[in-house]
């Protein structure tokens, strides 16, 4: 958790006392299952209804109960919400790490601290509120095994004193998490804001630079993890077979779902209109999909990269048999024992390439819980059409923490369930061959099982099979059979969503990033042209296989920056693959991998040591 | 051209031939036992007057998992991975739970690799027939030993099976299966009979069917036939042949106990339920292959059997149409919900 | 300084105090089960004067597997992936057979994920120890049912289990585990007592604990505790709040029946077993598990054992040494073997 | 199996009737299951035998008995060992085949038929030598139900004749192949053998240019499958740990290593100092080899695509935790449900990066049983050096076709168990940090559970560790472990088997493959040369990744045409991926993927096209 660049908290309020406007970030260090997630999201709440873009990123450890977490909110006037690299205003709670947290601050940061833990004695360059949680929680609450919960719910009220925020609309907050039904719990949650507020009135005096001040730049958004989007984007693509097993950081996204289904997705009689199940493990969950797809399903599943691993055969299966299938990859660091609960882009690859042979699969980069609801729901449109799996890769900053967000937009086109022949039509045609390039987008027609029909009946294997759907092991069958795959793949590229650009014609330089690193790229364009006066150009691939833009973009640039939230440049090496040589000398490579959501700071200073500038 | 009409067709209660009902020709070795099971696939199928087209197939990888293509041609059928036909299976019956399911595997594809998924779907009452064409061996990849191997037996390789074998009818009874059975390939009418009380059960039924594999079934100490061939020095190109054997077929009477000659000589003692067993106590079944196991014995019959008003579809509350084919409006709720939705999350 | 000298330290036969079998410290929540197991294996191999060098940890993912982290810190430990422990366990023993290896794990990776490599651990006489840490949830990932959670249990998220659980003694019985027993965390001397029988069984023991998860099990119609407090509109946070409690200890005479509660109100009723018990008879365990079910008890204690001459290794026909550590001049053959093998394939 | 290209058969052997010596192709055409493998096993060995450079390639379909196979036996003076793309000489044996056979034969081709077929209908510009096998069999086989074994037989006495065989050889290779206890069935064939020359003798007349005549360029040399080759290398790797599960078409290499385990590696009071398990599936084969691999056993397994796919999981697991590991691929085509009998390089890509994250892998591509050898015994080496999982990445060609080779060499170097701290070491040094780069490799040191001191142990997860393998989510500890992973893995180009080079100085062309590419690779040089005066280099990759070498051949020539008998042009692929722009602008893509073996005229035929000849 140290920084190590020292970036000056300037004042762009112009001349005065030195004061700092909306444009800050504070951290809450805290010990998991202590029940400080309800201070913290009450917080950002609070910051959100006084108008002002917010974030709210949970760093927390692969525990359940007794281990550091760190909450950092960051509250931005330009509307900045990625992760911000220093941290300007910090709660030290825990005692465990208070020592590293206090010395990891940059001089003049402001520190709200548990009184005992005496972190003025560490260090004098920094802006010090001592407050006495313990001493504060007595009066507010009688319960003595209630207190733990309950102290944190001080540092909301000392936070509401020193950075000027609403206390009304802190109320408001905390009567929205707990709900009509917990009014008492509200209450004695109240009064410790209160005791909070009250003791930084009577005792505290503001040193620090940072100030909330209302705005008007959050009417009519909502606050959503981008779990909960997928999740609502698969209720309404009419996903109608859900099956998954657990995993960090994607389990909330099936659970979400399950809360989803039950409200929207029950019909008049009180018959449900899906089928979630909990599998014994990934390669089953991925099993029922392609079996529940094949039998004409709108399925999916949701995971993380060792449950995309585990379901690498099957997506093969899927590939060759030509069978439709959604997986959502939330993805997190690392195998098995690695940091579950950390994020990073590390399934890019994986997700194009899984399995064995020559297989390739489309993958969706959602950047936004806007995105998580839209792509879900090409994803089904996409997987039915091409009769192929399909991933939407998110990951853990994007799936579990909130994120500030419009509204999402109701599909405006009816939903698209691909090439499916019914009795009537085979009645029509009086045959098919399901495995034929009838329309020259290498997709052949399917019929569903218990189509009533006597020529309905394929049978499905492997890549062992003609046009005809009967089994081969003929050369030139197979070779058909394959390149017939491959035109497919290269016909998606006219149907998958479309990059999002935005070309500068002043710049020379491009960047170039897919999913959570758009916030640090856009901040880090910003910093750029602030800072050193470099114009940029931006590309943000949607999606994979890549669309006819990409080429034009490249051409048009002299150096393109990809960034990649992991090792080994993946998004990087996949344009590579799919580039001529002239294309390629262009490209330069930005990663990050520490585990943290990408800041734009880091971005910045990598392409200004590769840029010279 | 001769004049005389054809004699009238037989047909089944819904008008088809047996011929409708019968697949693609068997790739399989003369004499294998996942033959006969095919065919009584095909008779009992055309005798209950089932929709082939409503049918849908399953198996994973191996002799007996390619045979789904030799029978029911008019159906659906999904040749998967290797142990993994249960979650295929399960997938598509919740797609459309009005199919009529049957899943035909392997002993390895079942309990070596496939274990787990065949566990967790026993605990599903999912309406399905799921046969184990068993051999005790891995036919495909040639005639390695299989979970469900006796103790003791030799392979053709020469190794000695030094496990314990898992015996998936006692498996399926004490983890939730509600119909379990056990026959052998080469009795024709137990076999029709079981097949049928599995297309009336409303929920899933295992039938583990003792399926000789000719070809690498070589059990030690026999004394006849392809073992006594080698033994005694007759001229066997050992690479890759396969000698030719008919279908082994027994009748055998309710209650009746029965020494089998397997095509290589070895024995198989069946026995066969009589009709004062109840099937319908799984201590009973827990039981009774305890014993026979201690006697050496293979019970064959409906070894358990809880008739269920209620299966994993109804448990899910799902609706009675296919979840495949619901119309949009009954599957993407409308845009006032959304708008409440988002509401909420102001 | 003073210059009274220490009390001599307590050691056990080998020299080593209780300190030298301590792990790093628990990451786990205040009063979860698995501590107590964690505390149990410290005591009896500190007792039994085993060599911690000499101890080899595994498990899978989730709360339970971390607990090798947490006891016999100075043995090697592999914390693996979900549900595949077993395997590992398996190779590092045939790499060296003189280890002491203890497997510590949950009942989702073992159950569900990893059922598979628990039937097959089974049936192989590997000499292990197989601890599952059995709560009925997933902890790890916040309280989803496991395959071993009671039909009818309700999760924290309000789903109820419909699904028939798995009984891994029942399983381990049937499938050729040599020592099976099942105690609960919070009985020191019995697990006391099943560790050092397993310590000395030459094969493999599984043991099954029931050791409830404090934050995330939550049986309804509970009236106290966590529950209750939820009911009553205390003002609990909902989110990520995890409630501090004490280890739940008992202490149970042989024979007797209790009903024991556990943090959340809810009951289970432990049955010891008595000293006329025989665990050498498979029938007898598979009956006394299909009796308890149906009264609804858990009987606890040494439920089977069949002491084995032989172990896995013997089987395979192993040396007597690790098998790591050969020197080269005994695992490569000589120059003049691969002459010879060339020769023939001329 | 129909070819498409006419390659008029030409005498090398100056004027006078067309003689075509020892260089062609002969096709034979049975049913599985039919015992025609000894038939033909015996006419590739007398050829052998002959000292006349031969191979022999098996292509048989995915079942046990029944379906049609065919036996192609090459005969080259010139050493051309790989497949021949026409069929020069046929016996269509197969009446389900044998129309199209017989159709798919260049003009002037021989073919020997079963009688009854009457194929001498079908066409009139093939060389037809009808034989009444059934009528021959009766008197050599009174048992009637021994006749269809033994029929067989006939058709190597037919060629015997026809092709100039020496029957002293044929009589050689019989008792070879039944071994001296089985003298009784050698006698049976051998009287079918003779049945079937003397027919010939009386009744067929020679019209075909084809004849065998003796040289002496097999002498010393063995016949042997690249799977037992493999096995070898494996048992004189001093492996002690071997776990599998069955799989076409690896099976036979762990079944043929069983074998000489059994007489090698048997100690003198009758112990095995190894250990076979055949697990329950390959997750449990894969997971028993990392748990030995870990507790200091040289451990491996063998397996083909649906195997490696299955492993991934855990194979990310070896990498992260550091864990040797070595995997043979004997690679095959398609998915489970593919073509599992035909031969594919389809696995080069997952071999290299399986499993999700940012992960790779060590791959050594044998082309040769000797590299089937010697390349089991380097995979140890390394696999225990660098502590992570190897592939040995061979394939179906390779593995189950008998080939002639060098006889093997015994291993020069000890065995080698990398960087292992013993109790000695631990006294003298204190304690270790499992970790660290101690000495500039990126390769820590380790302990064996077991070793007998207090500070052996250490405790092995994933990547969530410092250097001191303590548990650490810290993202500096992440990224330094990562890092030294990658630098792990940079160093290994120093220690991988080099390529094997040859640079001609006149060519502007350099040709590169690895594995079984090398032998249509190889043959292709000679018929672009010969036929089209073009000049070529050559590069066969031996490793990934890469060594230096490839630079400096890249470097060299204009264009580079890379080899992959895969679609997705799997090898060149990852050249790109490592190669600057102005070398990956030299790559040329050269792809096969029917299933069958490579042929040398494919090759050609593609270079030719892409240089404009
Ligand atoms: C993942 C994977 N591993 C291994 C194989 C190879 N394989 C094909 S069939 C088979 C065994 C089949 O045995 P069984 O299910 O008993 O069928 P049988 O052939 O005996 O009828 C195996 C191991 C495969 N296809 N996929
Ligand atoms: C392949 C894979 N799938 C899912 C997970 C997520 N996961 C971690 S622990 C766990 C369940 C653990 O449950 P249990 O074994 O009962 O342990 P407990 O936490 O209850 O002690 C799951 C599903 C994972 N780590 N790896
Ligand atoms: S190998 Fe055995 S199981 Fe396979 S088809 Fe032949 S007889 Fe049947
Ligand atoms: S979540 Fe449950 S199982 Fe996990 S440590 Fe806490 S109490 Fe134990
Ligand atoms: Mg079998
Ligand atoms: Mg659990």
């Amino acid at each position: 958790m140290s920084t190590t660049e020292v970036t000056p908290i300037a004042s762009h309020e112009g001349e005065g006392p030195r004061r700092i406007i909306n444009d800050f970030s504070i951290q809450v260090a805290t010990v998991n299952g202590s029940g400080s997630q309800t201070s913290n999201t009450v917080l950002m709440r609070s910051i959100f209804q006084m108008g002002i873009p917010v974030s709210g990123k949970n760093l927390f450890p692969s525990n359940i109960q007794g281990l550091p977490t760190w909450f950092t909110i960051r509250a931005s006037k330009h509307g900045w919400i990625g992760r911000k690299k220093e941290i300007d205003f910090m709660v030290a709670m825990n005692p465990e790490t208070a020592k590293e947290d206090c010395l990891s601050l940059e001089p003049g940061a402001a520190l709200v601290y548990d009184e005992p833990l005496k972190l003025n004695e560490l260090r004098s360059d920094l802006q010090m509120y001592p407050v006495p949680f313990d001493k504060l929680v007595v009066p507010v609450c009688p319960e003595a095994r209630l207190r733990k919960l309950v102290r944190n719910m001080i540092y909301d009220g000392v936070l509401a004193f020193l950075l000027n925020i609403d206390m009304e609309e802190i109320r408001k907050a905390l009567v929205k998490q707990f709900g009509p039904k917990k009014a008492k719990a509200a209450d004695l949650n109240w009064g410790a804001v209160k005791a909070g507020y009250e003791f930084a009135e009577k005792n505290l005096t503001k040193t620090d630079p940072c100030y909330l001040e209302r705005m008007n730049k959050t009417a009519g958004k909502i606050i959503i993890d981008g779990n909960a989007a997928c999740a609502l984007g698969c209720v309404y693509a009419g996903c109608t077979v859900v099956t998954w097993y657990p995993i960090t950081p994607s389990s909330s996204l099936v659970e979400t779902m399950i809360g989803y289904l039950k409200r929207l997705r029950i019909d008049k009689d009180g018959n449900a209109t899906y089928a979630v199940v909990q599998a014994e493990d990934e390669l089953a969950a991925i099993g029922m999909v392609i079996g529940a797809a094949w039998a004409g399903a709108r399925s999916m599943t949701s995971t993380s990269g060792p449950g995309v691993s585990l379901m690498s055969e099957f997506i093969g299966l899927g590939y060759y048999a030509e069978v439709p299938a959604v997986i959502v990859d939330v993805q997190r660091v690392g195998p098995s024992t690695g940091l579950p609960t950390r994020t990073m882009q590390g399934d890019t690859f994986v997700n194009a390439f899984v399995s064995h042979g020559d297989t390739k699969h489309p993958v969706l980069f959602p950047a936004s819980p806007e995105e998580c609801f839209s792509m879900s729901i090409e994803a089904f449109d996409l997987a039915e059409f091409y009769q192929t799996p399909v991933f939407v890769n998110t990951d853990l900053d994007l799936g579990m923490n909130n994120w500030m967000s419009e509204p999402f937009e109701y599909p405006t086109e009816p939903i698209s369930r691909g090439k499916v022949l019914t009795a009537e039509d085979l009645n029509r045609l009086g045959g098919f061959a399901r495995y034929k390039d009838v329309d020259g987008d290498g997709v052949g027609y399917r019929t569903l099982p218990g189509t009533n029909h006597p020529a309905a009946a394929y049978f499905t294997r492997g890549s062992g099979h003609n046009e005809e759907a009967k089994y081969s092991e003929r050369p030139d069958d197979y070779v058909n059979n394959v390149d017939r795959l491959a035109r497919k793949f290269e016909h998606m590229r006219t149907r998958v969503p479309k990059p999002a650009v935005e070309v500068n014609e002043k710049a020379a330089v491009g960047i170039l990033c897919c999913g959570t690193s758009d916030y640090a790229a856009q901040e880090s364009r910003d910093q750029l042209l602030r800072e050193y006066g470099l114009e940029t150009s931006y590309y943000r691939v949607r999606a994979y296989p890549f669309t006819s833009e990409l080429a034009e973009f490249l051409d048009r640039h002299d150096r393109i920056y990809v960034i990649d939230q992991n090792r080994d440049a993946q998004l990087y090496s996949l344009i590579k693959l799919e580039s001529p040589p002239n294309r390629i000398a262009k490209l330069r490579s930005v990663r990050y991998y520490g585990g943290l959501p990408l800041d734009a700071r880091t971005v910045t200073d990598e392409i200004v040591m590769q840029e010279g500038l | 051209m001769s004049t005389t009409a054809n004699p009238p067709k037989k047909t089944n209660r819904i008008g088809l031939e047996v011929l409708n009902y019968k697949g693609g020709k068997t790739t399989l070795c003369a004499g294998c036992g996942h033959n006969s099971i095919s065919e009584r696939i095909v008779e009992v199928f055309y005798e209950m007057g089932i929709h082939p087209w409503n049918v849908a197939k399953f198996s994973g990888i191996g002799c007996s998992s390619k045979s789904p293509a030799y029978f029911l041609g008019l159906s659906h059928g999904f040749n998967g991975v290797h142990g993994r036909a249960p979650s295929l299976a399960t997938g598509a019956m919740l797609a459309n739970r009005n199919l009529v399911g049957i899943l035909v595997t392997g002993d390895g594809d079942t309990a070596s690799i496939g274990i787990g998924q065949y566990i967790h779907l026993m605990r599903r009452n999912l309406p399905l027939i799921y046969i184990i064409e068993d051999n005790g061996v891995y036919g495909l990849t040639k005639g390695q030993f299989s979970a469900t191997a006796e103790m003791g037996s030799k392979s053709k390789g020469g190794v000695i099976n030094d496990m314990a074998k898992i015996d998936c009818c006692l498996l399926g009874i004490q983890l939730g299966a509600s119909l379990v059975a056990r026959s052998f390939s080469g009795d024709k009418k137990q076999m029709q009979a079981i097949l049928k009380a599995a297309l009336h059960h409303n929920g899933l039924s295992v039938i583990d069917i003792i399926s000789p594999c000719v070809t690498f079934n070589d059990h030690e100490g026999s004394t006849k036939s392809y073992s006594y061939m080698k033994e005694h020095d007759l001229p066997i190109h050992e690479i890759d042949f396969v000698p030719h054997y008919e279908n082994i077929e027994i009748e055998m009477a309710e209650g009746e106990v029965r020494e089998v000659e397997l095509h290589d000589g070895s024995q198989i003692r069946l026995r066969k339920l009589n009709r004062d067993y109840d099937p319908t106590k799984k201590t009973n079944a827990v039981r009774l292959l305890q014993e026979s196991e201690e006697k050496g014995e293979v019970a064959t019959g409906i070894l358990y059997v809880q008739p269920r008003d209620t299966n994993f579809f109804d448990m899910l509350g799902m609706v009675d149409e296919p979840l495949a084919t619901l119309p949009e409006s009954r599957v993407r709720p409308s845009k006032e919900s959304l708008d409440m939705v988002m509401e909420e999350l102001r």
